[in-house]
């Protein structure tokens, strides 16, 4: 069923809105914990210690992530990572894990509800994201297991490709959500999408 | 010969055949009594006064290019008189003072349209700095007047009014006085006026060099030779750096590049000038009909008279958040201008530290309605060796002494202001 | 519209980007006389031609970095790390 | 109604299927493939507008974007829209247009009194005169009228219904058109494995050769064309872009493009932009846009029914057109003998072709071609004046040699003075042109950036090197992106022509006052050139702005050549010495709907939301914008004003207790050794001695001593730090310290991040907030286990929740208040659980206005109205809190004789004595005094005290501190209000702050 009433066109509700294509899919990809690491990238005691932490290898090329079990690090900057588990036990301990980052001479930032996540796929899904994004999405410069920063709209978000393109998550500030998601669905909406229920993350 | 009715249809007769120059292409003589770097407004206007005021006739204007070729040619038209701080208001009340006879004057008409300038305000502290700034006008005995919403949504209706706008409008400050001037006649009024007086416009000479003799000015060096000269003054807002620099001085301005753009002609439909601090924006109709719009600048050091698409887009989306109507109107052209943009935003309108030399610059967003004004006092200081009352404030040292004139008191960013 | 190139994340969109100014300031010691500091916060070359200047990626991975750009064209020559030298040195 | 003038066959129009329309009120017909100006001609109309200063009859001059008078009102409701080129706006089912700048019709128009009275209106004539009587008013009456006649189409008054997107797009090779050039260009490049776009501002592919009788690879053009498409578009790497103008060439290759998505339908489908802009980084550019044809001028060449040679052509060619039936051509080049052949070929009568160039130049092809088809040729001759009224009747030709001029009827006259490549984007690259004299145009010489010129837009004129020269340009652009060819491809190929050479002519010497206009949309004629000349407006850009030459909508893309040529001979100079003028952006005009796109009307800036949003509005808040966030205002009651909502609210927090949200706040976290240093340098107070749990407030200031901003840092742990920031300056800060760590002070071990988002905040104040928080925390919230300035983790029950919080002890108020911080997730229960808790308590959900009503009553400063960037901490009262013992950014400028004068604004506090302290109130010692009065202070913010009873401000007043207990006067003269009042410290409550130690 195509929905024809454009105030809808933004709803978070699961159904098929805009024109009558059902080529494209976006959904809320669920955050359980994310955390901030800073520090010098060339720190063994840093790597180290993430890793006890995280059970993975920081990603210490610009644009990469790496994955261990459940977590998923993001590289954000050369002193910069996100570590981000869909599921709360994946990380643990906060307070601890921060002094014991502090101890390797790094920082850790607890994030976990400052962003949220929307996962777009579909073979429209680069259209769509370049409606509000500078970035080239072409699988040739962007390809899966990638991240890059840059905007959407006005809106500072992160993009992650865990999966082969066309699929793409974006990551953005709590307080634009709603804005940025209507934003989607109005750059969405001529091509016709539909929303799915939540999914967790990665 | 005098430009009126009546010379225009005796000229009619003879099918304009003998309309004489407006200003002569006089060659460069070996010397000057005093010198003007820049054949914009300001140059011009203050080769005119010093002729006028001074009795200072043997002036050369030196333009690099054409005259009126800078900013003088390229702004959105706009003149007021509307500032909170008191030497800005002083300043600017005289240069809208001196618009207001201007086109008699100089016997050419200028155009001065007091068409009012509105300033939107909207939200309640927006409002505060508003009424604040118009009762500080009106005690500096400018003319103000605060309009309510719905006022304004009477007088203007394409205005976006409702509450549902992003930035809503919840009122405004009008200057009634204030409106638009048409840009080239400005420079064209005081090259002919100038000229008259026997002020040699010299163009497509650039100046290279200052020359100094002991702390003081002795000449410049043109691409049409050397020329001496005690009395130097710059008029070349958005390259003042660079002169400035020829004297060895460096100053406390930034080169940035500022968008304008206007629209189609259209039939009349916005009678006056509608400015928004907060979504920076302003726009009036032209004689002609078009739109003539501007914003924020480029926002980095430029000396290229281009700009690029991000701040063009956003002047635009201004416009249409405050105008939903005109998002079918076309831009029809879009240009760039050099600002000379200060670390107070104020202007320097001085001595600077080399006998001799004077400047008037830095004029940030704000030059073109200064050009009467500017010329004025910047005559003034090159006569007398002295600045006037209205431009005692305006001075170089201003900086290190900590006396800054800092309207939107954003602080020594010079992108800022 | 510019493209300027972060050290880090390559060749991005000028929107990315938050402008900083002069590269080529030199932040005086805190007790410096009121000369020094009066030059580093206001005065500037302001040059016309290849200018050193600093700018944020703040949409990307919030470093400061500098770039040499000729303010005459908007040509960008070149990119450093803040804590690098940009290629010839001064301008 | 039947179309007089369609041919029965040719063209690229569909005859199977007609579409009705209508200009004027009159009823027509038309085809699909049609433009609305195709449409017309078809139906015998050739009058369709008025000029812009004489109001001139006009007819349709091209076929494409430099039309300067088939400009049109489209009448379609909310979508009506002026200024539209007939020749580019394709026809749909019921399109409605309407002719401009007329009345009360185009036939009949008043404002023709214009051209009658002409000769007092030379170029420039305005600066001459209306200034009498003296005195701004008269100006302004003038001008009224003036405004009136002058304009075009008329500005829609209803918001516009249609939306507009962006997006941006990134490829190795950028073609611009689509002729024949610009598909060879595409097709080999994308042949070497490029990305490609390719764009063309037609609906379909092939340009001038569309419906052309040439041949390509010995096939007719349509065909190659459709096969050139269809490879194209099975390509993955290539984007087809029809109906798509690049207007706009900025730095590093961004190329702006303008699709129209849906103008060629009555209105866009649900769901899809109207047009969408296109931001293309391209690696390079093939610039293939073609060639623009321009006139030659002589008196009546503005007519109806005088036409460039190309667009009669092209009316023939591609939409089955015959423009008339009784023809005279008027050339200096060989490229008007195919209009002249295409004609005659359809029908219509070839009267004679005036050729300015002797006989032994018209040894081409094509002018032989006319020969043997019995078309009279007169070489050596010009059109020297066109007969008629509202269309061309006939026209006097001369021989150029001299001589008696003669007569010939007709009611179509095409000219060609030659062609302009459409350098105009390679211009806006920063390209430089030179100037050919053969061509006698200006020709994309070297260029900086990643540019190359193909076709006829590179000076090419036969198809045959047109095709090659574009095959070649997209091989040399995809290896200049890296890209190597495949193994050698022939370019597609078409028979050779031989050319004749191009006789440079700008105009025909006309009898006196005769005009003979060079800009048809402005009426500038040859005479106001040399009007503009002789006045001394000689350099290219006086001529301009003194005739407006070329500053009308079709931006003089026919005249602007003609114009400086005639300027030149003026001048007696060559024409490269003249110049050009700038090319600018857009190319054509681009709709202001589009270059804004998504981000108009409420999508202008993002909006933020705290966690709290909804219930906010659920409970009445009115919201106001604070930066990008929305904030509660105040929660009025049914029935209850704002103000005393936000007077309600405040007394309660005094009385009993309030819940304000802070979320927005800006919050970012240190961690690392040296925090406190770094501390200790961004702010006048010291930071080495805060322990461990504790916050403290602090003020940065900007290198120029001014205050910069204010907030509390909390130490959370050994290493970690919470900063906050007001709202407005949150960004602002983050940026500050970045670059400080970064640029300034990389030796110091402090990494921060920006928490903003993740912390939702509320603040309790109120003599009852320990109560309300002790039933909803998880740890001992009393005096001495959590003393003033502590701050601490616990956990905050909400329902069966457990909600990790973390507090601080921290009052903005001036009452006992503690700051509740929850991750953003929890924040609307975190709230909820508050106000449930406080219930009991009497407690009251509290917004912004109440919150400046307490800190006012308190003498807290803003940034913004008392910090307002011309103010130092000493201004503010705040002098003691720098720290003698450090150093700190913005301390060392605080020594400048201005900054330490003791005639500096000091902060007061202000009690009305009688009546109200006006909004934005200006202090004086005598409001009686005549104008300009000198003011010695401001009321920086005001409220009504419901505390206090009482009309209270802030103030910023010269030597304030000195002048307590001195009487003066709060004016507002736009209110009409003056205010006596007493001047005191800031502080009005509590002094001593007691009350939020308790």
């Amino acid at each position: 069923m195509s929905e024809a009433d454009p105030t809808t066109i933004g709803s978070t509700a699961p159904g098929h809105y805009g024109s009558a294509s059902t080529a494209l899919f976006l959904r809320e990809a669920t955050i359980a914990t994310a955390w901030n690491v800073h520090g010098d990238a060339g720190s063994a005691s840093l790597r180290a210690e993430v890793q006890r932490i995280a059970r993975l290898v920081l990603p210490m090329a610009a644009n990469t992530t790496s994955k261990g079990e459940g977590v998923t690090a993001l590289w954000l900057g050369p002193q910069s990572w996100l570590l981000v588990a869909a599921d709360a036990a994946a990380l643990g301990d906060f307070a601890g894990a921060r002094d014991a980052v502090n101890a390797a001479g790094g920082a850790l930032f607890d994030v976990s509800a400052s962003r949220i996540a929307y996962a777009v796929d579909g073979a429209p899904a680069a259209a769509i994201m370049a409606a509000g994004c500078p970035l080239d999405f072409h699988p040739r410069h962007f390809g899966a297991g990638q991240c890059r920063q840059s905007l959407y709209g006005r809106v500072p978000a992160l993009f992650y490709r865990h999966r082969e393109p066309p699929d793409c998550t974006m990551l953005v500030a709590r307080s634009f959500a709603h804005d940025v998601w209507r934003s989607l669905c109005t750059a969405a909406a001529p091509c016709g999408y539909t929303v799915r229920a939540a999914a967790p993350f990665g | 010969m005098r430009y009126s009715i009546f010379s225009l249809a005796r000229n009619a007769l003879s099918r304009h055949e003998h309309w004489p120059l407006a200003w002569r292409s006089p060659e460069p003589k070996r010397s000057y009594e005093a010198i003007v770097v820049g054949g914009g407004g300001h140059g011009l206007a203050t080769a005119y006064y010093l002729a006028k005021e001074h009795e200072i006739n043997n002036v050369a204007v030196l333009e690099k290019g054409w005259l009126g070729g800078g900013n003088t040619g390229r702004n959105t038209t706009i003149v007021r008189s509307n500032y909170h701080l008191d030497p800005n208001a002083h300043f600017y009340e005289f240069s809208l003072k001196l618009w207001e006879t201007l086109s008699q004057e100089l016997n050419f008409n200028v155009m001065y349209s007091a068409r009012g300038v509105l300033n939107l305000v909207h939200s309640p502290a927006d409002m505060d700095a508003a009424i604040r700034r118009g009762n500080a006008m009106c005690l500096n005995g400018i003319d103000a007047k605060f309009l309510s919403r719905d006022q304004i949504a009477a007088w203007i209706p394409e205005l976006d009014t409702s509450s549902s706008a992003r930035f809503p409008i919840v009122g405004g400050l009008l200057q009634p006085r204030g409106g638009t001037v048409r840009h080239d006649a400005v420079a064209w009024g005081y090259a002919r006026a100038a000229d008259a007086c026997g002020v040699d416009i010299i163009q497509n000479c650039e100046v290279t060099g200052i020359r100094l003799d002991g702390g003081a000015v002795s000449g410049v060096d043109t691409t049409r030779g050397f020329i001496s000269t005690r009395k130097l003054g710059i008029a070349v807002a958005g390259n003042s750096s660079r002169l400035a620099a020829m004297a060895g001085i460096r100053l406390p301005i930034e080169s940035h590049v500022l968008q304008a753009m206007v629209s189609e002609p259209i039939k009349p439909v916005l009678d006056t000038v509608v400015t928004s601090g907060v979504v920076h924006f302003y726009i009036s109709q032209s004689d002609k009909g078009e739109l003539v719009m501007g914003g924020d600048l480029d926002f980095y050091n430029s000396y290229a008279q281009r700009g690029n698409l991000p701040a063009l887009e956003h002047v635009v989306a201004a416009c249409l958040a405050l105008f939903p109507s005109f998002g079918r109107l076309r831009q029809l052209r879009s240009w760039g201008g050099i600002m000379d943009m200060t670390m107070d935003g104020s202007p320097i309108i001085a001595k600077l530290p080399v006998d001799g030399l004077t400047m008037t610059g830095g004029w940030c967003y704000g030059g073109f309605k200064a050009t009467p004004a500017s010329g004025w006092l910047h005559a003034y200081t090159m006569a007398r060796g002295e600045p006037h009352r209205l431009n005692a404030a305006f001075t170089l040292e201003r900086f290190a002494e900590g006396r800054m004139i800092d309207e939107s008191g954003t602080g020594p960013k010079a992108w800022a202001h | 519209m510019l493209l300027i190139p972060c050290p880090w994340c390559g060749s991005r969109n000028q929107v990315e980007f938050t402008y900083g100014g002069d590269a080529t300031l030199k932040r005086p010691p805190p007790d410096a006389p009121v000369e020094a500091w009066y030059e580093f916060v206001y005065l500037r070359d302001n040059p016309c031609g290849p200018h050193d200047e600093l700018w944020l990626h703040s949409a990307g991975c919030r470093r400061w970095l500098k770039v040499r750009r000729d303010t005459r064209t908007h040509d960008i020559l070149a990119s450093a790390r803040p804590d690098q030298a940009l290629p010839g040195g001064e301008p | 109604m039947t179309q007089s003038h369609r041919l029965a066959a040719g063209g690229i129009v569909d005859r199977s299927r007609t579409l009705d329309f209508s200009f004027d009120g009159a009823a027509y017909q038309g085809h699909p493939g049609d433009m609305l100006a195709s449409a017309l001609l078809a139906n015998g109309v050739h009058l369709v507008g008025r000029s812009f200063k004489y109001h001139r009859p006009r007819g349709i001059v091209t076929a494409g974007a430099d039309e300067p008078n088939a400009l049109v009102q489209l009448a379609r409701g909310a979508r009506t829209e002026p200024n539209t080129r007939a020749t580019q706006q394709e026809l749909y089912q019921g399109l409605a247009a309407a002719s401009q700048n007329r009345w009360p019709s185009l036939r009949f128009d008043v404002g023709a009194l214009n051209d009658v009275l002409s000769p007092l209106f030379p170029a420039g004539f305005y600066y001459k005169t209306f200034m009498w009587p003296p005195g701004p008013r008269w100006w302004l009456k003038y001008e009224h009228a003036i405004r009136r006649a002058a304009g075009l189409g008329h500005a829609p008054r209803n918001p516009d219904p249609d939306h507009y997107q962006h997006r941006h797009a990134h490829c190795d090779v950028l073609v611009i058109g689509g002729g024949p050039a610009g598909l060879a260009a595409a097709q080999s490049a994308a042949r070497c494995g490029a990305r490609v776009i390719l764009c063309d501002e037609n609906a379909a592919f092939g340009g001038s050769v569309r419906g052309a009788a040439d041949a390509i690879d010995g096939a007719p053009p349509a065909s190659w064309i459709a096969a050139c498409v269809d490879q194209l578009a099975a390509n993955g790497d290539v984007t087809l872009l029809p109906r798509t103008t690049a207007f706009g060439y900025y730095d590093q290759n961004l190329v702006g493009l303008i699709e129209r998505v849906a103008d060629h339908l009555p209105e866009p489908p649900p769901f899809t932009p109207r047009q969408r802009l296109w931001h293309v980084r391209a690696g390079i550019v093939v610039l293939a846009s073609g060639a623009l044809e321009r006139g030659i001028a002589y008196a009546g060449n503005d007519l109806p029914g005088t036409m460039l040679a190309g667009a009669a052509q092209a009316y023939v060619s591609r939409y089955g057109v015959k423009p008339g039936t009784r023809a005279v051509i008027f050339a200096n080049n060989d490229s008007a003998y195919g209009a002249a052949l295409q004609l005659h070929n359809a029908g219509v009568t070839v009267a004679a072709i005036a050729d300015a160039r002797p006989q032994a130049a018209l040894f081409g092809d094509h002018p032989q071609r006319a020969r043997a088809d019995g078309i009279p040729i007169l070489p050596g001759s010009a059109i020297v004046r066109a007969h008629g009224r509202l269309r061309v009747a006939g026209v006097d030709l001369v021989s150029l040699g001299g001589g008696a001029a003669r007569r010939i009827d007709c009611d179509l006259v095409c000219v060609s003075g030659g062609w302009n490549p459409a350098v105009h984007l390679y211009s806006q690259s920063r390209g430089k042109l030179r100037y050919d004299d053969a061509l006698a145009t200006f020709l994309p010489d070297v260029a900086p950036q990643a540019i190359v010129a193909a076709g006829a837009a590179n000076g090419k004129f036969d198809l045959g090197a047109i095709l090659s020269d574009g095959h070649a340009a997209g091989f040399v652009a995809a290896a200049r992106a890296g890209f190597a060819a495949p193994a050698r491809h022939a370019a597609p190929a078409a028979d050779a022509v031989s050319t004749g050479p191009l006789l440079p002519l700008w105009s025909v010497p006309a009898r006196r006052g005769a005009k003979c206009f060079v800009d048809w949309q402005n009426d500038v004629t040859v005479a106001d050139v040399a009007l503009a000349a002789r006045e001394g407006y000689r350099s290219v850009e006086h001529l301009k702005r003194y005739t407006t030459l070329g500053m009308g909508t079709d931006q003089g893309k026919t005249g602007n050549i003609v114009g400086l040529a005639l300027l030149a001979a003026e001048l007696g100079v060559a024409i490269p010495r003249v110049g050009t003028t700038t090319f600018r952006p857009p190319y054509t005009p681009v709709t202001l709907g589009t270059l804004a796109g998504h981000e108009a009307g409420a999508d202008l800036e993002p909006t933020r939301h705290s966690a709290m949003h909804d219930w906010h509005v659920e409970h009445g808040a009115r919201m106001l914008n604070a930066g990008l966030w929305k904030r509660p205002h105040s929660y009025p009651r049914p029935g209850e004003s704002e103000d005393d909502a936000a007077n309600r609210e405040a007394k309660n927090v005094r009385n009993r207790v309030g819940l304000v949200d802070v979320s927005t706040l800006g919050k970012i976290e240190l961690q690392g050794r040296d925090v406190a240093e770094f501390l200790n340098r961004v702010y006048i107070n010291r930071w080495d001695t805060l322990a461990v749990g504790r916050c403290r407030y602090g003020v940065m200031l900007r290198d120029d001593g001014m205050v910069f901003d204010d907030g509390t840092t909390s130490r959370l742990s050994a290493t970690h730090y919470l900063m906050t920031t007001t709202t407005l300056n949150a960004v602002n800060v983050m940026q500050h310290l970045e670059y400080l760590l970064q640029v300034e002070w990389p030796e110091l071990d402090v990494f921060a991040t920006s928490v903003t988002e993740q912390w939702a905040a509320a603040a309790l104040s109120g003599p009852m907030a320990r109560k309300v928080l002790a039933t909803v925390v998880s740890i001992d919230v009393s005096n001495a286990a959590f003393p003033f300035l502590a701050v601490g983790d616990c956990e905050l029950a909400a329902g069966k929740a457990r909600i990790p919080a973390r507090l601080f002890r921290m009052s903005y108020s001036g009452e006992l208040a503690y700051e509740i911080h929850v991750p953003v997730t929890h924040g609307r229960a975190m709230w909820e659980a508050v106000m449930a808790a406080g219930e009991p308590f009497g407690i009251m959900a509290y917004g912004t206005e109440a919150m400046s009503t307490l800190r006012i009553e308190k003498g807290h400063v803003v940034v913004g109205p008392e910090a307002d960037g011309r103010t130092t901490a000493d201004d503010l009262g705040m002098g003691k809190l720098v720290s003698s013992a450090k150093s700190c950014i913005g301390k060392p400028l605080l020594a400048r004789p201005a900054l330490t004068s003791p005639d500096r604004w000091q902060l007061v506090g202000l009690t009305a004595i009688d009546g109200m302290i006006p909004r934005g109130g200006k202090l004086v010692a005598d409001p009686g005094q005549a104008a300009p009065i000198p003011m010695l202070g401001h009321v920086s913010s005001w409220c009504w005290s419901p505390n206090l009873d009482a009309s209270i401000g802030l103030a910023l007043l010269e030597r304030g501190r000195a002048r307590h207990g001195e009487t003066l006067w709060a004016v507002s003269p736009l209110a009409d209000a003056r205010v006596r009042v007493r001047v005191g410290p800031p502080c009005f409550i509590d002094p001593e702050g007691e009350r939020l130690r308790v």
